[in-house]
């Protein structure tokens, strides 16, 4: 029996409130093996830990249990300040009284017992747990980054010029993300490819950068500093180390009907193309759905015309194989899909469009090469609507729930330009609150409003009507002045709900990351983990873990850059002592083990064993502690129970099963 | 059975096998007892004949760890058993030399006690080549039944009679198969929650815990029963209350699940005669119903339905809907 | 049973939460205090799959009312496969425990993710409500285990 | 108000309705064909209920002005369904007892040529119920 202490906090009043903790401490003496037992006001206090490093010399604990907050919070806290007190680390358990007791039990009767019965199982839990020693694993000294916007190329940079080497895996031909697509950024004005082509530029020409665009992220395994990824570079049909960029071929390639995905669709682009004119690298790519040669076999005047010699049809997906120590997300995110908002006639009307489709409508290089005008018949408008929280802060299940964060300061932004480029155009907004909070956001709605004479008005649409002579009649509310508001406007711009990429939930499944529903990547710990995912080694970087505008993208890009680089530069990582452990005198050999283990840590040896007298080679499983991730999968399949899990051992479980049922 | 009994004498006398692991007659005629003959002369009281319903897949996991080859009888329910074992490297094909004997049904001494007929001095017709009709001698006179009225429930609802592994095949086997495999399992399942725990409740009172399914059962082989140590801190030696008769034969057929091979042995030696074939066929009936069609000892590579999963199997709540 | 007698029979509930999905969703209930019955206590286990059916009969066997085991969404899961694994044990063993006439609603699987604090504590709490309408579990009690 | 109280109890028993959830965005008002008629806004029903200011909710023109569309339930983001709060509260007076409200067989004095179909559908669904 070990001589145990127990160490009940206040956590200010967040469990003294509900929970009586003079109580808990006087049952916890009551507890066979407990020879100390103290509350204090803060137990994770630099006081409250100092309390139980001298508990645990003058008392010679050999077990402590600490009930405070989720062990999600401070176990590392409370086994680190063990340690320095001479206790084995694993020698702590944690009884959760705050998240599972006192913050969801208003009876103080009620709160307590349960927290003494938490404690007893705690305390059972801590009889049985053995002394480990965490082990170690390398650190294979490379990042991937999964996702090639702003996001991807800051952090890349980032680890780069850590002295890492870096992989950047994106989807499209060029990398530059939603930002490539985009006129001009707030609260700056600059122009958005001007910031953004630089860094580009860097990305490419860093020696510890490889790019891999038009390519994919096959499969992950392993886990923190030793994951293996498969990388899926689909063919491009191009040589790049032939191509020199002319763009000879785009020009004269026959099939020019394939809608722009660079351009949302606005304008049409050509079977061999690159995205945009800055694409980096500035490699065409053969779609081969729409290409002619692949589809009928004929043509196949892009290499004739290429002087390189660069056209290859017959070039095949390539699967390359990487070992990364960290790897980054950075899949960014893309416009909801307004079919299920027909009240707004998106789908009706060519002169209802998309923020984004704005975005491109005002850029030089865009389908209208920067002139203003309506897509149905090419005039310029003359009254132009924004229409905000189109899709978001809807509860309903057409919608998402959350706000998207960015619309109101790209509305304020493009109400600004178009004032300021047309004077005689007459813009209003259609707005709920307008949220600009942030560094010179406010003062930049505001100039929008009160030196551009842009129209906000404090109301939601109900409708758009197209009418008969081209204009969109807009119904809306005007809650301030109590008015219905019937609006011709020439072209209605919806500011519509953004949403992580699509596929994020299948790089998430296969990186095993936590993903909620809304497809954000789950991060550690809302506040203090924000870009780290709860899987060790995977970080988060830009909107795949929330709405967020450029300036936080960025900010957040460099600090999951910083944790992976705090990762890399470790040469050994402490790895998770709670493995499994197969007793040599069990074992029957029978090999299902093997089977459930997802890391492949199991293998068989003939080995010669001394069961009680009896002298004979067996067939013994084996654990490879430095892969076993501790899931306990082979406990449970082991007929015998030779297979336990250290830590979460069968004897402990039962242990806190009984003293949660007596 | 004499055919088989001079292919042993050979393969003994030439060396190929070391032993022969077959049944020697038991002191009543309908009780044969597994048996090790290492000798020609043993070989007298060598016994082939419808009581012969042992599975004797289980005595090669020991049988393999003997010097030689071993050769051993498997009837075709019983080569499930040794492939499965193989499949888990309990036994080794190489130190065992298998012959694939006939089977036409075997014989439950119980039922035919429940036909009255008692008091058995000897039978005829029990032979491999015997007859449709059996024909006892009892302290009470001359009793017939016929073959099949005193056959094993589990060769009602037999798997086939094709052996799964063999080095030669001795005997012809007739098809017994008239009876659907899990007509029991539904027609506990159709009773109400109640009857079933009634049922349950009854059944599971007669067990004595004397172990002796775990003991003939070829995938229940662990080194040290979880029963019998303290890694679970459920050390058992004897049914102390309903909820451990409860507790072994959930466990036990949960450890079998996807693994058993439905030979029957269970209920053919509970000295009680509890039913207990049913726990394992509902989880086989529960398997081919959720994951697909599996026979355990049907192959040596695919995993066990328990040790595999597909993306999309049925959530647990299926069971609540099923009622 | 008497209105009375059912107010005052407290069920006993354990939970067993795997410690990346469902143990972080009952802290985000706590934290956003989405209140559930204190019958329901939670014993942290690395993965759904860490759930032996031994730990679920020794807590019936120990009085326990109603057995839940919450765990990561299929797909989500920290260690890729833990969850299908418990996903089929618990099916088989429900499905033997319904067999032998135990009510099937006194066992229960959730996947409950790390963002879904509202679900953990709607769970628990209909989970409590359906264990309350089952009253006491006497069919898989231990009685010697009655304190 | 005492009964203001209980009254708004009741109109958010019946409807169903948590006014709480209304963000105030005004998209309900929006879509509203007769807004100009109404002398309370669709956006204010919510606020009068959660105020329990149902005093004036129910001498308001609005109660008999809404045709029960339901453009404002189907538009609502946050499924707050103003449409039935009215209704709701257009219940209370009905079933007062001796309230002089309109009984199904004066309806046909009361048509006249400009009346909308609309109203018309909706009065025989409120009180065919």
């Amino acid at each position: 029996m070990q001589r145990i202490g127990v160490f009940v906090c206040h956590c200010g009043t967040n469990i003294a409130a509900t929970v009586d903790v003079k109580k808990v401490v006087e049952m916890a003496l009551a507890e066979p093996g407990v020879v100390h037992a103290e509350d204090y006001q803060y137990m994770c206090s630099e006081v409250g830990q100092e309390k139980i490093q001298n508990a645990i010399r003058e008392k010679n604990l050999g077990g402590v249990v600490v009930c405070s907050c989720s062990p999600r919070m401070h176990e590392t806290t409370f086994r680190n300040a063990a340690q320095k007190a001479g206790l084995n680390p694993y020698m702590v358990e944690i009884a959760n009284i705050r998240e599972h007791c006192s913050w969801i039990h208003k009876d103080v009767k009620e709160a307590t017992e349960k927290a003494v019965i938490l404690m007893r199982a705690a305390v059972a839990k801590v009889n049985l747990n053995t002394p480990l020693k965490a082990g170690e694993s390398r650190v294979t000294k490379r990042a991937l980054v999964i996702g090639g916007g702003i996001a991807g190329i800051q952090t890349a940079l980032d680890i780069a010029e850590a002295g890492y080497p870096v992989d950047i895996v994106e989807k499209t031909p060029s990398i530059g993300g939603r930002m490539s697509q985009l006129d001009k950024t707030f609260p700056t004005l600059d122009c958005s490819s001007c910031i953004l082509t630089p860094k580009m530029v860097d990305a490419s020409a860093h020696p510890n950068i490889t790019l891999y665009t038009y390519s994919e992220v096959e499969k992950v395994s392993g886990f923190v500093g030793d994951f293996t990824v498969d990388i899926r570079k689909k063919a491009r049909s191009v040589d790049m180390s032939k191509c020199t960029g002319c763009g000879v071929c785009q020009e004269k390639c026959p099939s020019k009907k394939i809608p722009s995905e660079f351009n949302r669709g606005l304008s049409n682009r050509t079977a061999i193309y690159t995205p945009f004119a800055q694409a980096i690298p500035n490699v065409p790519v053969i779609d081969r759905e729409n290409c002619i040669k692949f589809k009928t076999g004929k043509c196949g005047v892009c290499s004739k015309v290429c002087q390189a010699g660069a056209i290859d049809y017959n070039q095949k997906d390539e699967i390359i194989t990487e070992k990364y120590g960290a790897i980054v997300v950075a899949t960014g995110f893309d416009m909801i899909k307004l079919d299920k908002y027909d009240e707004y006639a998106y789908s009706q009307s060519k002169d209802v469009i998309t923020s984004l489709e704005l975005e491109r409508i005002m850029n030089a290089a865009g389908p209208t090469s920067g002139h203003l005008e309506r897509l149905s018949d090419g005039k310029a408008p003359k009254e132009i609507v924004f229409i905000q929280c189109v899709g978001s802060r809807c509860a309903d299940d057409r919608g998402k729930s959350y706000c998207s964060k960015i619309c109101c300061m790209y509305t304020a932004k493009h109400a600004m330009l178009i004032r300021d480029k047309y004077p005689d155009v007459n813009v209003t907004v259609f707005y709920i609150d307008v949220r600009t909070p942030g560094k010179n956001f406010d003062e930049f709605y505001r100039r929008a409003v009160e030196e551009y004479g842009v129209n906000y008005i404090k109301g939601q649409v109900g409708k758009v009507i197209p009418q008969p002579n081209g204009k969109l009649l807009v119904q809306g509310a005007d809650l301030i002045d109590n008015k219905q508001i019937l609006k011709e406007a020439d072209m209605v711009v919806l500011a519509a709900a953004i949403e992580p990429n699509p596929d994020v939930r299948k790089i998430a499944t296969m990186l095993t990351a936590s993903i909620d529903t809304n497809n954000f990547l789950t991060e550690a710990h809302a506040k203090l983990r924000p870009v780290e995912s709860p899987t060790a080694g995977i970080f988060l970087s830009g909107v795949c873990q929330g709405p967020k505008d450029i300036p936080e993208t960025v900010s957040q890009a460099g600090a999951a850059a910083v944790k992976a680089i705090g990762l890399l530069a470790k040469d050994k990582l402490l790895t998770n002592p709670c493995t499994a452990h197969s007793d040599e005198l069990l074992s029957n050999g029978c090999s299902q083990c093997a089977h459930v283990c997802p890391y492949g840590a199991i293998t068989y040896e003939e080995r010669q064993v001394n069961d009680h007298g009896i002298r004979e080679v067996r067939r013994i499983a084996v654990v490879n502690d430095a892969l076993c991730q501790g899931c306990g999968a082979c406990t449970v399949t082991c007929p015998s129970g030779a297979m336990d899990l250290q830590g979460f051992s069968n004897r402990q479980i039962q242990a806190e099963v009984d003293a949660i049922c007596l | 059975m004499q055919e088989l009994i001079n292919r042993a004498k050979e393969l003994l006398a030439d060396g190929t096998v070391a032993r022969v692991l077959g049944w020697k007659a038991g002191d009543l005629p309908f009780n044969p007892e597994p048996a090790y003959f290492e000798k020609e002369e043993d070989f007298a009281d060598f016994v082939y004949d419808g009581f012969c319903g042992a599975n004797l897949s289980k005595y090669m996991i020991e049988a393999s760890k003997l010097e030689g080859k071993t050769l051993v009888c498997l009837k075709p329910c019983d080569t499930y058993s040794f492939r499965q074992l193989m499949k888990e490297h309990r036994v080794n094909r190489e130190k065992a030399y298998i012959i694939g004997v006939g089977c036409r049904g075997k014989l439950d001494v119980n039922k035919i006690r429940d036909l009255g007929i008692k008091g058995i001095e000897s039978v005829q017709g029990a032979e491999i080549e015997g007859s449709d009709t059996l024909t006892f001698q009892t302290l009470y006179g001359e009793k017939t039944c016929s073959y099949a009225d005193a056959m094993l429930e589990r060769c009602h609802v037999c798997k086939g009679k094709e052996h799964m592994i063999y080095d030669e095949l001795i005997g012809e086997s007739r098809e017994t198969k008239d009876a659907d495999r899990f007509a029991e399992v539904e027609k506990i399942e159709a009773m109400s929650p109640e009857e079933r725990f009634a049922y349950f409740q009854k059944e599971l009172s007669k067990c004595i815990r004397c172990n002796a399914c775990r003991n003939v059962c070829p995938a229940c082989s662990c080194r040290k029963c979880v029963f019998d140590s303290n890694k679970f801190d459920s050390a058992q030696k004897a049914n102390v209350n309903s909820f451990e008769e409860k507790m072994f034969h959930i466990i036990r057929a949960f450890h079998v699940a996807g693994r058993c091979t439905d030979c029957g042995e269970c209920s053919r030696v509970c000295p009680q005669g509890i039913p207990l074939h049913l726990f394992n066929r509902k989880f086989i009936k529960d398997i081919d119903e959720l994951y697909g069609e599996y026979q355990a000892g049907a192959d040596d590579e695919e995993r066990g339905p328990l040790t595999s999963y597909t993306v999309d199997d049925a959530e647990p709540g299926i069971v609540a809907e099923r009622g | 049973m008497s209105i009375e007698a059912k107010e005052e029979f407290r069920p006993k509930i354990v939970a067993f939460c795997c410690n990346w999905c469902s143990y972080a969703g009952a802290d985000l209930a706590g934290s956003s205090r989405l209140a559930y019955p204190a019958d329901v206590k939670i014993i942290r286990v690395p993965c759904s799959c860490r759930v032996n059916p031994m730990f679920i009969l020794r807590a019936f066997e120990r009085g326990a009312d109603g057995v839940i085991l919450c765990g990561c969404h299929p797909g989500d899961c920290h260690y890729t496969s833990g969850n299908y694994y418990a996903r089929r044990r618990m099916t088989l063993l429900f499905s033997m425990l319904d067999f032998i006439g135990v009510e099937n609603g006194r066992t229960r699987v959730e996947w409950v993710s790390a963002a879904e604090g509202v679900k953990f504590s709607t769970t628990m709490r209909e989970f409590v409500d359906k264990i309350r309408s089952l009253g006491k579990n006497v069919r898989l009690e231990d009685l010697r285990c009655r304190n | 108000m005492a009964t203001g109280n209980k009254q708004a109890e009741l109109i958010k028993e019946i409807s169903g309705v948590n006014p709480l959830k209304c963000m105030k965005c005004g998209k309900c008002s929006a879509s509203c064909p007769s807004y100009n008629e109404m002398d309370i806004k669709p956006h204010q029903f919510v606020s009068y209920v959660v105020n329990e200011d149902i005093e004036s909710l129910v001498n308001s023109k609005s109660l008999w002005k809404c045709l029960s569309c339901f453009a404002c339930v189907e538009r609502c983001p946050r499924d707050v369904k103003p449409g039935k709060l009215i209704d709701a509260a257009r219940q209370l007076v009905v079933r007062e007892r001796g309230g002089d409200y309109l009984s199904p067989n004066e309806i046909p004095e009361l048509l006249d040529p400009d009346t909308p179909q609309q109203l018309l559908v909706s009065a025989f669904r409120r009180y065919r119920r």
